[in-house]
């Protein structure tokens, strides 16, 4: 189930319920797993000084996130045991309540999905580079911080 | 010798530049800061990391690569 | 967005990839969301003396169930910042690989969702009366015990 | 009076029944258990939980409502 070569985690836009719903069905087959535990950042509208978001336009060193990812990935399936590990994430212009981080985790026992779901997300807001730049209506723009 | 250097985000804003090359003789990742504070005195202000070989490196790392990313901070997910 | 009267969580059969994606999209108009986090818990084809379990035919307490589904979501929100939270167990059979827990929770932020959500899961297994019983493929039987 | 018994799990598959009513004078839980335990001896050895009005009880809380579930281990998600 482990891959052992950097993939492209990135997808163009938002990343659509209809996706996360086929790849929950993909893994009906896997009949090991027991315990899935999925992550789904959704961009927020969140108002600053009276002006709303309305979309998060993402940027990326993508070569050097995808290393990241791949890193996290691997330091993941050794510290817990996981069948599988599934990673999405958005570049460009994903508008508020659109998805645009997609951690999927799976396991024989529920413990461990638990930990390592919490893990990786933490891990990618810490150790990939990626920048979102929020977009207000009136086309003003800021850049996102993480907390 | 030429090295490549990459902005990403609020960087690639304040230099009005994503990528661009300029001269330089060996040195360390500082040795380049300061040629680039000079360029753009913004960037002094402005919190970010240097990468190189997709890895952040210090300040004091000699530059082996013949390119480098200066990265704001990281807001994915 | 809270409820205050008991609902049904059960429904007939598997619970449906497709049912989890729409309710992933139906949450996309809730714009104060920023995180959402997704448990399920689905039938492994496991060995017993040589037998391999081939589905879970699930029985419950009905009434006691919701009425503990309920106090349990009653005290998530209220340990919890949640904007919402849903839950769904299956009854009858749910073949191997098939999906018999969905729990599914949002909030304004992540670290929220990942302890609401593990709550949630083992206040499920510790406290609702349903009863799992392991069906054979040579029609034998055994009845589940959660570990 | 009369007591209404559910059965749930594997414990209706023991007492071959699901849903009963015997004839009980006014006690405790532990009494009507010793009842049961006469009628499916089986029963004393398995594990297992009592509930009236959908709450789980102590063997030796009085029985105040005209029925209770005999509960197995439970086993969800």
């Amino acid at each position: 189930m482990k891959e052992r070569k950097v993939k492209n985690v990135f997808m163009d836009g938002a990343i659509s319920s209809q996706f996360i719903g086929e790849s929950i069905a993909k893994h009906q087959s896997k009949t090991t797993i027991g315990a899935h535990n999925i992550f789904l950042g959704q961009v927020r509208a969140d108002e600053v000084d009276g002006k709303q978001i309305s979309a998060i336009d993402y940027t990326a060193h993508q070569e050097m996130a995808n290393a990241k990812f791949f890193e996290i990935r691997e330091t993941t399936f050794e510290k817990f045991n996981l069948t599988c590990m599934h990673i999405y994430h958005s570049l460009g212009e994903v508008k508020t309540g659109e998805i645009c981080l997609f951690v999927f985790v799976s396991s024989p026992r529920r413990k461990e999905v638990f930990k390592a779901l919490e893990y990786i997300v933490e891990e990618i807001k810490a150790k990939v580079p990626i920048f979102g730049k929020e977009l207000f209506e009136d086309e003003s723009h800021q850049w996102k911080v993480n907390s | 010798m030429n090295l490549k250097i990459k902005y990403f985000g609020v960087l690639a804003e304040i230099t009005n530049c994503s990528e661009e090359t300029i001269a330089y003789t060996k040195g360390s990742v500082s040795d380049v800061l300061m040629l680039l504070f000079e360029k753009y005195p913004t960037l002094k202000e402005t919190d970010f990391q240097v990468a190189q070989d997709l890895e952040i490196v210090s300040k004091d790392t000699l530059l082996l690569e013949s390119e480098i990313a200066l990265l704001p901070p990281f807001s994915g997910g």
